[in-house]
């Protein structure tokens, strides 16, 4: 079973990285194929520089993992990306366009959706209701047509029906009519996640998506994020659970103390020992071991 | 004791241009507050503008009657431009100091002799004439006509204010239908809860937010109207922080973010504020409680006495107010 | 039928009993009765909820002896993080009774309970965002506050960085940043019972392993820990016993590492994605 | 300006007796038109006899002419009830004097039958116009008779003092002084506010009425139990405490165990202010009441402003007030214990704090501040059922200026709304002054939007 | 202004009421004013007594329904006006403030009842066009700003400082004491309208004081007892400055005010002198009362729109208003209901001279001739009488 497993997701991991398969594993290497390039941006929270990115791609249609030490800068450099915060200097273009300067929404409107780390749920809105405000372009959410139903209820009920499929797969379909507010702690990860799907994003930035939440179900949403791949999206995702980012990246991006120290294919960046040393920590590996002995 | 009478006089204030000029602000705090979670405290100061846009316009300008509504609509408008451009990407809380404060502003100067020339100072706009006469000129209803309902009775002018008041509130109640279970709707109660999320999926939220203030002061402008006509006069110390607090009793009363929650409560309040005072003031006739308690003169503050208890039990006792969902409650959003 | 010998006392409450369990299968409570004798912590057939009307538990259990490490896993939404507020006192519990060291602690409220030696650490909010980091950590021996300085240096060492950054301040530190905080403030108390709701989400593999590591250590000194992890697989490898939750009731409980073991419990909780490597 | 003020002091006196006599006697019956006394006011009114005066009607018709006698007097009599206007013919008048104000003649007046009125031509040696600016008119060049130097030499010690409530300076000390004296009272109210707020997130608007609490205790303890007021202060806020504390320990305390939300206890803080206020009305009537010492008392001059010694030690206990408040929160357990129950509750239960007792410390503390900010407002202004409530939109804008939450920037806060209100009277008409604040309010959060000592929260 | 009210009444048809004279009163419970509202209360609910005990109007009781007005700051008076509409008054009595009655003034002039007011003194009622169902029994400002600019003058005061309160009775009389006080040789060398709510007053303290004026008139309501303190701390003490109050703030002191601070300080107020007798009767109605500030115009009030109904012989608010002005004047002069009444009966026409004076309505509804009386303080802070003036409006 183990084995089967094992190919099956190292298979789905290899043809992914075709178009990454020859790029050499160093920070700030191209990509073939970038959809997100940025450069020079930086962010200093009084003395400490939390952000320094000097060059940093991400490849089209490809999953790529952002990791790094606690305090590295990732979170940040998520909201500078999104127009959530401001940096100090640097330029970054998204799809060919620069996005430097522009705000949060129109951000997200360009196609680039992100999710928060510390969840944001709607409290006092159902579920349902936080996945179909997810939605983007609705013809009802201008307010002069917004008074007038027959000109949304059709989008409407086709957003209801992607929205229920997507709390399907999310295991929350269950709580479609409860108030958001009523989740438990990884429920509303569940919940901020599918709805940034819902936006049907060009990018989706997920940040430390399955923290928190059940490993057989983040099982079965990996499954999911590859599908989404195969369609052609473009993932950055932030993980601190190396089994995780090994499953389903195609790439890995390592920061430390807000730069870039590494990159590559996960398998190459975990061998790294700068990375090691930095982030992963020597007890790593026995456990992962540990955990293999315990199985046979 | 005649109870007939004090029911049917504070039916009279449950249905009548007080309550329909109280319940039209309320309707437009509840898009603020109940959907959009804007925290306005100056709601009087949009009635404010929109009455003095219309009585100055018409009286010391010599306007239209119907360019000075207009005028006063826009005034209600620019005042929203002005408070939400600044203040619409602060925490909610500066909001509402920042509307306070402005609303407060709007009523000293309106009172202030510095513009009474134009604003008529602190006994309102009569000084500087009369702006209704085309609204009375409208009045649809036969001279010596009054509406009979049974135990209560209405003047013709008072009817006719009434008429426009609820077929404004009908209007302002199907806007809010409308728009309130439309997706913008949604997109509001979203940037209630958290406005970063909303942002993050792509909804101009200060846009939204600006929208909301604009719909709800439009709305707070009707009021405004419904107040200067049924006086024919503007008079600035109506239009006190006092009428924005009654306003949030009275949404809080009926049951915030729901439709009809904000016309159930005006009609709540002032019914239970004048059947405490007709009550109170027949009793103090009558002579029948000991006199340090009750007399005439003291029967004044006893009501707000007695209305401020009546409100704190009936929240305590019903938080959510009559229509409001009980689980909404539950949840901390602290 | 397992229930009479236990609760006899609770023959009130039965019918109600029946109604919520129709149809699911009967969980058997001998086990609990048997290893609950003389424990330290005990909850018996815990009933709690959120809003009036509705029990998010439905009799959860749970024992922890002295000197126990127990784990709980479960699905999100299983109400492990409620179980976990109903030993301290933050939810109310409707029915069932909590004790520790025998005496009866049902409803005691949280501060009440800080000083009989219990510490938490909540999934989430669990930092002041306005204090500082050192601020924090003082919360943490809020009662003895004489103990700050000695505790602080022991706090520090496994987190250097809250050393470095202790004038910080919380809420503008980074998602790992503050689970560490959270974790060294209820460290700082020298609790003899530790409730940990998901303390390594966050952290990165090298915390994670400190976090797990410390846990283990500071469990060896004769602490008990109940914690609650979704990092299940490691958790339930260093526990001495672990209960799987589900829908409010304990659907397993054994050892750590019968739990990692059990087919049944690998497909419906743990995954399979951990013994990938 | 003053020195002539005080020297005309000595005169009123004895005037007085002299002119309520003339005033009962000159109601005869049957007789109208006008009368008047001529004086040199800058002789020490001495009489000016000699001089014509001429009625004339609304036609400017003459009508009567009247000459005015040794002791100054002068009457001029109509036959019938109208209006009619004096006129002092000034080529009458001795050499060197004018009429003070420049004018010769009255408006047009209305005379009733049997009414005499009065005229008045103040006479002196020069023209002066109002609040001692450069004289107008045809005399321009000559003096001022009121001195304007910022200078006064005292004139028992020989000292040149200076400002002191006269001249551009003392204006200025003046405005500034009783701006912080204002703002201090405010501060002290919204101190306890913003910890209320702090401590459970309540938008407490009933903490006008625990000022005004404050006042009416101290009022009762001094006039009805007849206790003097530096005893009944300290009793006032004693009682202040209590019942912050009764309130949150009966009622706010209450309502928490009971899960009621924030927003309903806001609303049901208005509802209780309406009910606390009007009780208060019941109470002790709807008049200002004074206490019945200090109410009067003397200003002493501090070189750049003047104070009464009662606004001084009100200033000081204030400040020491305020320190100790600030000390605490900085410094103590109890302070830490608030704080971090004001960030966050739950998790301060889980330090092993008792959330509902530090809230019920920071009710105490935070209803005796208010009751001492409405004792010591009323030494000032007296004690009126709606004095808290007029003072309210004042102290929540303290404490949202300096930044919601924070204790101490409540007192920057109220510092700058009180410096603000009195400081804009000096371009605006004072009847304008809280719109000063409220624009300056508006202004600053415009600039930094999270109050002047508020912190931005980080996203993500 | 009211239009000779030749319309409906000569002869025959005279409106029918209801049979009972409703007498509806919108006075301060509360607010601003509350603390004049005892006095009126008292004065109205005399009246009724007095009335009632002579048999009533038409052979029934005089209903009395009292009802708050609030202040401006509130919407009350206009419901309480909703009220009394309601409940059928034929007659309101209010409100105090000039400012009050403006807000609802309107709607009893639509719903044609008459409109009394006790105390307003604001000029501008004479010319409003809503004023058709509106009279007074206080005289308007204008006679008021002439005596009290008069007395000024006569004391030999040329500079005058002038604060007043900001609503119209304020700054209407502000401005007759000024244009008096012009008028008549001297110079109003500062005009402060103040914000009656403000906390405290330094800044119009230090305002007076830096006019440098050598007699100061205080035109306010009872936030006197803030300012009066506050402007003795300030250098302007009625022994630095004297100082002139007016009918919104004469009132006995005693030891709310320190002693002595009044001291020889004049006002004014209308109306005379109306006995010990009358205000131990209204003593009688109510034993709290400390003053008796326009409870006798409130009297007179009831007592007039009675006698009206009586010499209409009906209750209708048309058939009363067309006797008001008459029954103040040009008769047989009668001083209390009873004999008044008598005199009715017997078929005579009467002229009522009331406890506020002799009251003579001209058709605007004013008081024709108006008694100010001028009192000055002693040290109790108590005020006596020095005389009254009279004046005439035209
Ligand atoms: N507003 C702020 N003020 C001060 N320091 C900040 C602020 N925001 C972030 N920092 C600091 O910047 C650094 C980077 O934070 P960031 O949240 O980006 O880390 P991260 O890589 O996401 O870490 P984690 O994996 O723990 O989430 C941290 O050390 C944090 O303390
Ligand atoms: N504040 C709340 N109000 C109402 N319902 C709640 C609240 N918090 C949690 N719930 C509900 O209680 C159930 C259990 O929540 P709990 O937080 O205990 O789950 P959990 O097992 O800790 O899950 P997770 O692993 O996701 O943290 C969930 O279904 C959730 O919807
Ligand atoms: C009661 C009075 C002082 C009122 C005042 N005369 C006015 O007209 O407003
Ligand atoms: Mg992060
Ligand atoms: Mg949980």
């Amino acid at each position: 079973m183990s084995g089967e497993e094992s190919t099956a997701s190292g298979a789905v991991a290899g043809t992914a990285a075709g178009p990454l398969a020859g790029v050499a594993a160093q920070p700030g290497v191209p990509k073939p194929d970038a959809i997100l390039v940025a450069d020079g941006v930086t962010r200093s929270f009084g003395g400490l520089r939390a952000v320094d990115v000097a060059h940093l791609e991400v490849q089209r249609g490809a999953i790529t993992a952002l990791i790094g030490p606690n305090g590295a800068g990732k979170t940040t450099l998520f909201n500078l990306l999104t127009g959530f915060d401001r940096p100090d200097s640097g330029e970054w273009s998204f799809d060919g366009r620069s996005l430097a300067g522009r705000r949060a929404h129109q951000v997200a409107r360009s196609g680039m959706v992100r999710t928060f780390q510390l969840t944001k749920a709607l409290s006092r809105m159902t579920v349902l209701d936080n996945m179909r405000l997810g939605a983007m372009g609705q013809a009802g959410e201008s307010f002069w047509r917004g008074l007038i139903p027959p000109l949304w209820a059709g989008q409407e009920k086709e957003n209801t029906a992607r929205a229920m499929d997507l709390l399907r797969r999310f295991k929350l379909d269950a709580k479609c009519h409860e108030y958001a507010g009523s989740l438990s702690g990884g429920q509303r990860k569940l919940l901020e996640m599918a709805r940034a799907l819902m936006a049907q994003p060009t990018m989706v930035m997920l940040d430390e998506p399955m923290a928190g939440v059940n490993p057989a179900l983040t099982q079965s949403l990996l499954g999911h994020v590859k599908e989404l791949r195969e369609e052609g999206m473009t993932v950055l995702f932030v993980e601190h659970d190396m089994d995780m980012v090994h499953d389903i990246s195609d790439w890995v991006v390592v920061m430390g103390q807000g730069r870039v120290i590494a990159e590559g294919t996960p398998d190459s960046v975990m061998a790294d020992p700068e990375v090691i040393d930095a982030y992963l920590g020597k007890h790593h590996d026995d456990v992962a071991t540990d955990s293999s002995e315990g199985d046979s | 004791m005649d109870f007939l009478q004090i029911l049917s006089s504070a039916l009279q204030q449950a249905l009548g241009p007080t309550m329909l000029a109280y319940a039209i602000c309320a309707i437009g705090l509840n898009i603020h507050f109940g959907y959009a979670g804007l925290l306005n405290f100056g709601q009087a100061g949009f009635a404010a503008v929109a009455a003095y846009g219309l009585a100055i316009s018409v009286a010391y300008l010599g306007l239209s009657f119907w360019l000075s509504l207009l005028i006063g609509l826009a005034g209600a408008v620019v005042l929203a431009l002005l408070l939400g451009v600044p203040t619409l990407r602060l925490r909610a809380d500066y909001l509402a100091i920042v509307t306070i404060a402005a609303a407060e502003i709007i009523r000293r100067l309106g009172r202030s002799t510095t513009f009474s020339d134009y604003t008529g100072g602190s006994d309102g706009t009569r000084p500087i004439g009369s702006f209704n006469d085309s609204f009375v000129a409208l009045n649809p209803f036969p001279q010596g006509w009054s509406l009979d309902l049974g135990i209560i009775r209405f003047t013709r002018a008072d009817a006719w204010v009434m008429l426009v008041g609820w077929a404004l509130v009908a209007f302002c109640l199907l806007v809010m239908f409308l728009a309130m279970r439309s997706p913008w709707g949604r997109v509001l109660k979203g940037i209630r809860e958290d406005e970063e999320a909303v942002r993050s999926l792509g909804k101009n939220v200060f846009s939204y937010k600006m929208q909301a203030l604009v719909l709800g002061g439009l709305f707070g402008a009707l009021g405004g109207f419904v107040f200067a006509l049924a006086r024919d006069n503007v008079q600035p110390d109506t239009f006190s922080t006092e009428l924005t607090f009654y306003c949030y009793v009275m949404l809080i009363l009926g049951g915030a973010a729901r439709l009809f929650g904000p016309l159930l409560g005006a009609m709540l309040f002032w019914f239970l504020y004048n059947f405490l005072v007709g009550t109170l003031n027949d009793l103090a006739g009558l002579q029948v409680l000991p006199t340090w308690l009750l007399t005439t003169t003291k029967s004044g503050p006893l009501v707000y006495v007695l209305m401020g208890l009546g409100m704190v039990l009936l929240l305590i006792y019903r938080p959510q107010g009559i229509l409001g969902d009980k689980r909404e409650l539950s949840l901390d959003v602290r | 039928m397992s229930r009479d010998e236990s609760v006899p006392d609770k023959g009130l409450s039965q019918a109600d009993l029946e109604d919520d369990t129709a149809g699911v299968e009967v969980v058997d409570r001998s086990a609990h009765v048997a290893g609950s004798q003389g424990a330290l912590l005990v909850a018996d057939e815990l009933f709690a909820g959120y809003s009036t009307d509705v029990d998010i538990l439905h009799g959860a259990d749970l024992y922890a002896a002295e000197g126990e490490l127990v784990g709980i896993i479960g699905p999100n939404g299983a109400g492990k993080s409620t179980l976990l507020k109903s030993l301290f006192g933050m939810v109310r519990v409707r029915r069932g009774r909590v004790t520790l060291a025998g005496e009866e602690i049902t409803n005691f409220k949280a501060h009440a309970l800080v000083p009989r030696g219990v510490g938490f650490v909540p999934q989430t909010n669990n930092v002041f965002a306005q204090l500082t980091i050192e601020e924090n950590l003082e919360m943490g021996t809020f009662l003895r506050p004489k103990r700050f300085a000695e505790r602080f240096g022991f706090v520090t060492e496994l987190f250097p960085t809250l050393a470095d950054r202790r004038k910080q301040r919380a809420g503008s530190l980074s998602g790992g940043e503050r689970q560490m905080v959270a974790m060294a403030r209820a460290l700082m108390m020298e609790p003899s019972v530790l409730l940990l709701d998901e303390p390594s989400a966050g952290l990165s593999p090298m915390m994670q392993d400190e976090v797990f590591a410390q846990t283990k250590r500071i469990n060896s000194a004769g602490v008990t820990v109940v914690m609650v992890e979704q990092n299940a697989r490691r958790c339930l490898q260093i526990c001495d016993r672990g209960y799987v939750l589900d829908q409010g009731r304990n659907a397993y409980s054994a050892s750590g590492t019968d739990l990692v073991n059990d087919p049944k419990v690998i497909e419906l909780y743990l995954g399979t994605l951990a013994r990938v490597r | 300006m003053r020195r002539f003020a005080v020297s005309l002091c000595a005169l009123v006196g004895a005037l007085f007796a002299l002119l309520s006599l003339g005033a009962t006697a000159a109601w005869a019956e049957g007789e109208q038109g006008f009368k008047g006394v001529l004086e040199n006011k800058d002789a020490g009114d001495e009489p000016v006899p000699g001089v014509t005066l001429r009625v004339f009607d609304a036609e400017d018709n003459e009508v009567v002419t009247a000459e005015s006698a040794d002791d100054g007097s002068w009457e001029a009599l109509v036959p019938e009830a109208g209006d009619y206007r004096v006129e002092l013919d000034a080529s009458t008048l001795p050499d060197g004097l004018v009429v003070r104000t420049g004018r010769t003649s009255t408006d047009l007046l209305r005379v009733d039958e049997g009414q005499v009125r009065n005229a008045l031509f103040p006479l002196g040696t020069s023209v002066t116009t109002p609040g001692g600016d450069a004289p107008e008119g045809e005399e321009t060049a000559e003096e001022s008779t009121t001195p304007e130097e910022e200078c006064v030499v005292d004139e028992e010690t020989g000292e040149e003092i200076c400002g002191g409530g006269s001249g551009w300076l003392g204006q200025w000390g003046n405005v500034i002084y009783n701006g912080l004296h204002f703002g201090l009272i405010i501060g002290l109210a919204a101190v306890g506010l913003s910890l209320i707020f702090g401590t459970m997130g309540l938008t407490n608007f009933a903490h006008g009425e625990l000022v005004t609490f404050g006042g009416a205790a101290t009022y009762i303890i001094n006039v009805s139990v007849g206790l003097p007021v530096l005893v009944a202060i300290p009793a006032a806020v004693l009682l202040g405490g209590l019942f912050g504390w009764a309130q949150d320990r009966y009622f706010w305390g209450w309502l928490r165990k009971r899960g009621t939300g924030l927003v309903t206890m806001m609303i049901i803080s208005i509802g209780v202010a309406l009910a606390l206020r009007y009780l208060i009305n019941f109470i002790m009537g709807p008049n200002t009441e004074r206490y019945t010492d200090y109410v009067r008392q003397a200003s002493i001059d501090l070189g750049l402003f003047q104070a009464t010694p009662k606004k001084l030690i009100v200033d000081a206990v204030a400040i020491t007030a305020v320190v100790i408040v600030g000390l605490v929160l900085m410094y103590t357990r109890v302070g830490k214990a608030i704080r971090a129950v004001a960030d966050n509750p739950s998790l301060a239960a889980a330090s092993g704090i008792n959330v509902d007792r530090v809230i019920r410390w920071v009710w105490m503390a935070g209803a005796a501040l208010a009751a001492l900010a409405g004792a010591s407002l009323a030494l000032d202004r007296g004690v009126k059922f709606d004095m808290g409530m007029q003072l309210l939109l004042l102290i929540f804008a303290a404490v949202v200026l300096g930044g919601l939450g924070t204790a101490f920037g409540a007192i920057v806060g109220a510092l700058i709304i009180g410096v603000f209100t009195q400081v804009s009277t000096v371009w605006m008409e004072p009847q304008l002054k809280y719109v000063g604040a409220l624009v300056v309010l508006i202004v600053v959060l415009l600039f930094r939007p999270q109050g002047i000592l508020g912190r931005r929260e980080r996203i993500g | 202004a009211c239009g000779g009210g030749g319309d409906e009444t000569s002869g025959g048809d005279t409106p029918e009421g209801d049979g009972t004279l409703t007498v509806g009163t919108i006075l301060p419970q509360t607010g601003t004013l509350a603390f004049l509202g005892p006095p009126e209360f008292a004065g109205v609910d005399l009246a009724v007594k007095e009335i009632n005990e002579a048999g009533g109007v038409l052979g029934k009781d005089v209903v009395v329904s009292h009802k708050d007005s609030g202040d401006t700051s509130t919407d009350i008076a206009s419901q309480s006006a909703d009220a009394l509409i309601s409940e059928g008054a034929d007659v309101v009595i209010g409100a105090a403030s000039s400012s009050v009655s403006f807000n609802f003034m309107a709607k009893l002039n639509d719903a044609q009842i008459i409109q009394i007011s006790p105390a307003n003194t604001s000029p501008d009622f004479t010319t409003d066009p809503d004023a058709e169902y509106y009279y007074r029994t206080a005289p308007s400002d204008i006679i008021q700003g002439r005596v009290l600019a008069d007395t000024i003058i006569e004391d030999g005061y040329s500079s005058v400082a002038i604060l007043a309160l900001q609503d119209s009775y304020g700054t209407g009389l502000a401005d007759e004491v000024e244009k008096n006080i012009v008028g008549a040789g001297g110079e109003v060398v500062l005009k402060e309208v103040y914000d009656p709510q403000a906390a405290e007053f330094s800044a119009e303290v230090a305002a007076a004081k830096a006019s440098g004026a050598d007699a100061l008139v205080l035109i306010t309501f009872e936030e006197f007892t803030t300012l009066a303190p506050q402007l003795a701390e300030g250098g302007m003490s009625p022994e630095d400055v004297p100082w002139y109050m007016v009918d919104g703030n004469l009132s006995n002191y005693g030891d709310q005010l320190p002693e002595g601070l009044l001291d020889g300080v004049k006002g004014t107020k209308p109306g005379v002198e109306s006995g010990e007798d009358f205000q131990e009767a209204l003593l009688s109605v109510d034993p709290e009362l400390n003053d008796f500030t326009y409870g006798p115009e409130s009297y007179d009030a009831t007592i007039i729109a009675a006698l009206a109904a009586e010499a209409a012989g009906s209750d209708h608010p048309n058939a009363i208003k067309a006797e008001l002005v008459g029954v103040t004047k040009e008769g047989e002069k009668c001083e209390d209901f009873a004999s008044c009444k008598a005199l009715l009966d017997e078929g005579k026409d009467i002229d009522y001279d009331g406890r506020s004076g002799p009251i003579e309505w001209t058709e605007e509804g004013d008081i024709a001739v108006g008694s100010i009386g001028v009192y000055q303080y002693d040290a109790t802070n108590e005020f006596s009488l020095l005389g009254f003036e009279t004046g005439s409006l035209d």
